[in-house]
């Protein structure tokens, strides 16, 4: 009955059979999770977060459980921009689907010329540029909070690239509207949101912080409502489409984020939780356009 | 390696076998594949408390019968939610993850050395390097226990025939003490040392203890590490343990057994 | 064993038993929760948001339950300041554990006003004043977002009173010790945190909003590591004492949050799962105090 | 107004009662306090997965036996949990909450009119109606249910004396059609309506019915109403439904019975 329900869209000319996508650090580099279904069936796939140079991560623990959600701790463990495209590449770049390059920074220039290398990869779809990341001593969050930063990053990568920009904001902060309108004057052709709030978490046997480096980044059903109200206040400000994200575990909160005004989702945490969950999400997104009689474009933001 | 899946299991027996420590045995495809020292991932409830899946090692699989078996200590709410699951219930597991224990070259003498809710996977391993003839013995075991009550295992390994040394840290059944000291002791009476392979799995003091042997001694060591985890397939980079390289190396997948010296054990 | 355990505190002045209050907004006036124990057992009591004109609060829906949270659109519903303290205070008045009015205004004058009626009020223990609540259309939240307008609102209410000033924050904000520092220079003698977190939910069947303001405030235990962060960074940044709250549900939290650096906790979406959970912390916490051979003060902040 | 406690009861029976609708019966000291009308609010799980407590109304209480009776269906994760707790379990409940219906005074005409599991506390209500002599009548009783299958407390009814009125959308059962439609009709009969007071409980179209048809023909009727409750007690003003005059009211305190002329449903 829905198998030739029109999922398709188009974000920044990157085009994807459907809008599921899997989150930046949650997906590895697409190996993981193949053996639990065709990982071509995903609308994108997002790498784990590179860096220029190999970055070993934090110490552990690096996860903590919290009431519906985690608490990570990774640190951008990555092997650095040039051994992901000598080994991650040639496997990913033979992938159906468009593969989104996940990229973080210590300094603006770091961001320039880890866009400049991946530029020169043929097939790769797009760059998801992190000015978010709350694990990392220098850079990353930082970018992030205030509109000057955020902005002064996009512009970099948008001279070293012409690849479609996704700036991935953080919400740790007071406007996002703000921060939004700034990374789309400076160039982003979409924005993804969001990625994890700083929490923290306190061993009271030991009596102190459970991470190494205090602070870590909370994600899963926990935020959901978090995101979906930065997703609604971003598709007011800006009309660059929105990649929403978020404690997204069934097809119903996909449908939530859509109706927000998301474009596209991206399926983070939940992947730990139920690897299957975001192929259950594509199959439910039809099943609801079809009882609904709508179509996908009608409900992008039809919750305003 | 084997493929892992996803899927429900049936429960067929969820029994208390000692104080807080239960043996749940499922009906799953995997026990084909299963290896010693290789782990599920599951999910013990269907709501989001708790929200990750929790790793235990198998402590038994068969071929013939489609069973596996895992034995678990109740500490919080995800064993809790386990332990509370009935014969008929469907386990939601994704496994068998991970890289599991080698099996012993030929020639070569096993040794085993479990601590508490650590000698689980070892029972399984146990079995299989009693059944591999090629091999030719029966791994030698050392089991320690906080207490006699809290010791299992122990029959299991008697039907294959081996006779573990236990003890127990109150002394109420075999040695009081540790078993690295036992062992410690035994190692005296080998001359050559080389033809030795170790097999470890218990809490940290334990298995550092053994790594220094195994260093001070040159034996091969191999060690079954516990970290937090989230996805249990190597995607989050979440449960890292330091490489005695640079970086850092993943229990899921490079693990959860380790050759010795691969690792750092702070 | 544990009986004779000091629990005292003394925040700015405010004697209190034990640092375990009730939060605003989550206790009434009250009246409720008197049927299921002895309230003089707390610290100290909050008492729902006042305004100076009565306020009917936000249509309903008022509440959604989210993963292991509550969004909340109660709107400030109070009789105003002449109501509360013609029927709500001569009640009130004679507990014999300080009690705390919870303020808010439209405008800072608004803030000057009720806070100066108040200060009539003889055993009054304090002022909290709310410069963080995201269900109403003027002030609230937008107060906290900026260390000016946080500071203008305190200085104002420093103006019309002699009274302990508790500046209750917002978590909504980039940079939560830039506002923590700013009250505190205005003339606050104490810092509560958190108020909720600013989120939504839509309904997927009528695809709208569930809430007719759109936007809720999320508490419970969903937000306790945001909560946490914030009382470790703002411990870090002040020296007045801190109300800790956001999540608390047991005691091992509240001992969470005297570790990251509060002098006191509240319990406030707990109250409605567990009616007793405040006496539950209380005993709890004397117990751990008992097994760890230690005492109230010397773990406040013993995490840093 | 009783107070209500805290408190963990024991469930003595958990039965399906029809698809989707259970009854459970617990043993509580509250069935001494308990009134037609008021609820139970309970904890489902206690982990956080659902956070909130439910309310669900009482469906009969029995001061001699101190049994309870809650009638629910399950809707959601919060009743699906409920309906796997099985006798002996305990039950976290808050109780009795709220305002019930005030019984009729001496020479009324009591009238109940109930739409599918709105039904359940109005069995309680037509049993203590029935029982209160002083009444000297057994209430009129007209129910509706989507079908045949879904129709419950009729035994219930039959075996206080009362003969109920049946309807059923599809017409499996009693008469086609809504109770409201019925029960228009019945009015017809009455010179002088002045003598009757309506109990009612349903989905919001019947209350809506039921207050109108009051409105015009100057009759007392009580309506219990249902809205999201956070606390259940009246502390966290969650629950607010708008009242006719200014402002709101509080389902779970100033209710969940109103008097139909106090509030407004739109
Ligand atoms: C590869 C692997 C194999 C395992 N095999 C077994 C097994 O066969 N049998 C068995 O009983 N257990 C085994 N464990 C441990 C088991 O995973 C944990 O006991 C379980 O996850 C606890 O879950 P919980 O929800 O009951 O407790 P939680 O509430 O999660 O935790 C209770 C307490 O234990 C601590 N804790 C939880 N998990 C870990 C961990 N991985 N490392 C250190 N501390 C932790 C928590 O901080 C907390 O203090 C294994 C772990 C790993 C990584
Ligand atoms: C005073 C009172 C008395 C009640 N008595 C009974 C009773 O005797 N028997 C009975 O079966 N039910 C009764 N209810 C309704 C019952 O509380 C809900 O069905 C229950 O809370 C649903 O919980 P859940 O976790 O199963 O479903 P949820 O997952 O919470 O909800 C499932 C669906 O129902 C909707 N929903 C949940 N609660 C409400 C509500 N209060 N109002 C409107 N929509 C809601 C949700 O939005 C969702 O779509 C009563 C409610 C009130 C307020
Ligand atoms: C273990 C883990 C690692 C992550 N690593 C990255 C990363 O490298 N780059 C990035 O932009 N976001 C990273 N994120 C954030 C996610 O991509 C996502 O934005 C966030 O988790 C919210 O979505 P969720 O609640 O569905 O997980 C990571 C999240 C987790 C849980
Ligand atoms: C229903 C509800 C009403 C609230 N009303 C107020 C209020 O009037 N004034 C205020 O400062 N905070 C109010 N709050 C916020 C709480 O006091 C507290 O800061 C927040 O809920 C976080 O704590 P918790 O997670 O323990 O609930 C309210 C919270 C809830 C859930
Ligand atoms: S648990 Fe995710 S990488 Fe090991
Ligand atoms: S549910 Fe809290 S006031 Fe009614």
């Amino acid at each position: 009955m829905t198998d030739n329900t029109d999922l398709t869209v188009n974000i920044a000319g990157i085009k994807m059979q459907n809008p599921v996508m899997v989150a930046s650090g949650t997906f590895g580099f697409g190996n993981e999770y193949k053996n639990f279904y065709d990982i071509n069936k995903l609308g994108a796939l997002v790498t784990k977060g590179l860096t220029l140079m190999p970055k070993a991560g934090n110490p552990p623990p690096r996860i903590h459980e919290t009431p519906a959600g985690v608490l990570n701790s990774v640190g951008l463990e990555n092997p650095g921009v040039e051994q992901f495209i000598a080994k991650e590449w040639p496997c990913l770049s033979k992938l159906k689907i468009p593969v989104i390059a996940n990229i973080s920074g210590d300094t603006v220039e770091d961001y320039y010329k880890i866009a400049k290398q991946l530029s020169t990869l043929e097939n790769l779809a797009a760059l998801e540029v992190n000015i978010s990341c709350p694990n990392v001593e220098k850079g990353g969050l930082a970018f992030g909070q205030e509109p000057e930063s955020a902005s002064e990053v996009i512009k970099a990568v948008r001279e070293a690239t012409r690849l479609p920009i996704i700036a991935k904001l953080s919400p740790n902060v007071s406007h996002i509207q703000k921060i939004a309108e700034a990374v789309v004057s400076a160039g982003a052709d979409a924005i993804s949101l969001i990625n994890t709030l700083l929490g923290m978490a306190i061993d009271i046997h030991s009596m102190g912080p459970v991470f190494c480096r205090k602070f870590a980044g909370l994600s899963g059903p926990a935020v959901k409502p978090v995101a979906l109200r930065m997703v609604w206040e971003v598709y007011e400000a800006v009309s660059v489409p929105i990649i929403g994200m978020g404690g997204i575990t069934t097809w119903q909160d996909a449908v939530e984020f859509i109706l927000a005004g998301a474009t596209a989702v991206a399926v983070g945490t939940a992947n730990f939780v139920n690897p299957i969950a975001p192929i259950e999400i594509i199959e439910g997104l039809k099943t609801y356009l079809y009882l609904k009689e709508t179509n996908l474009h009608d409900l992008i933001g039809a919750a305003h | 390696m084997s493929t892992p899946a996803a899927l429900f299991a049936n429960i067929t027996q969820n029994t208390q076998i000692a104080p807080d420590i239960y043996l749940m045995e499922i009906e799953a495809e995997i026990a084909e594949a299963a290896q010693p020292g290789q782990f599920l991932h599951i999910r013990c409830s269907d709501t989001f408390a708790p929200l990750l899946r929790r790793p235990i090692s198998i402590s038994d699989a068969d071929k013939k019968t489609g069973k596996v078996e895992i034995i678990y200590r109740v500490i919080g709410q995800g064993t809790h939610l386990l332990c509370q699951k009935r014969p008929g219930d469907r386990l939601d597991i994704i496994g068998p993850l991970g890289r599991g224990f080698p099996m012993p070259e030929e020639g070569k003498t096993s040794i085993i050395i479990g601590g508490g809710i650590g000698v689980a996977p070892l029972l399984y391993l146990a079995k299989q390097i009693a059944k591999d003839h090629k091999n030719g013995h029966l791994p030698l075991t050392f089991l320690g226990f906080a207490t006699k009550q809290e010791a299992f295992g122990i029959d299991f390994l008697s039907s294959l025939g081996i006779k573990a040394t236990i003890c127990t840290d109150d002394g109420t059944l075999g040695y009081k003490g540790f078993p690295t000291t036992l062992f410690k002791e035994h190692l005296n009476q080998y001359q050559d040392k080389s033809n030795l392979i170790i097999y470890a799995c218990g809490p940290k003091p334990l298995l550092s203890s053994i790594k220094d042997i195994a260093a001070g001694e040159h034996i091969t060591a191999y060690l079954s590490l516990e970290e937090r985890m989230a996805c249990g397939v190597g995607a989050c980079l979440g449960c890292s343990v330091k490489s005695s390289q640079a970086g850092y190396k993943k229990v899921c997948k490079d693990g959860p057994v380790f050759e010795a010296g691969e690792i750092e054990l702070e």
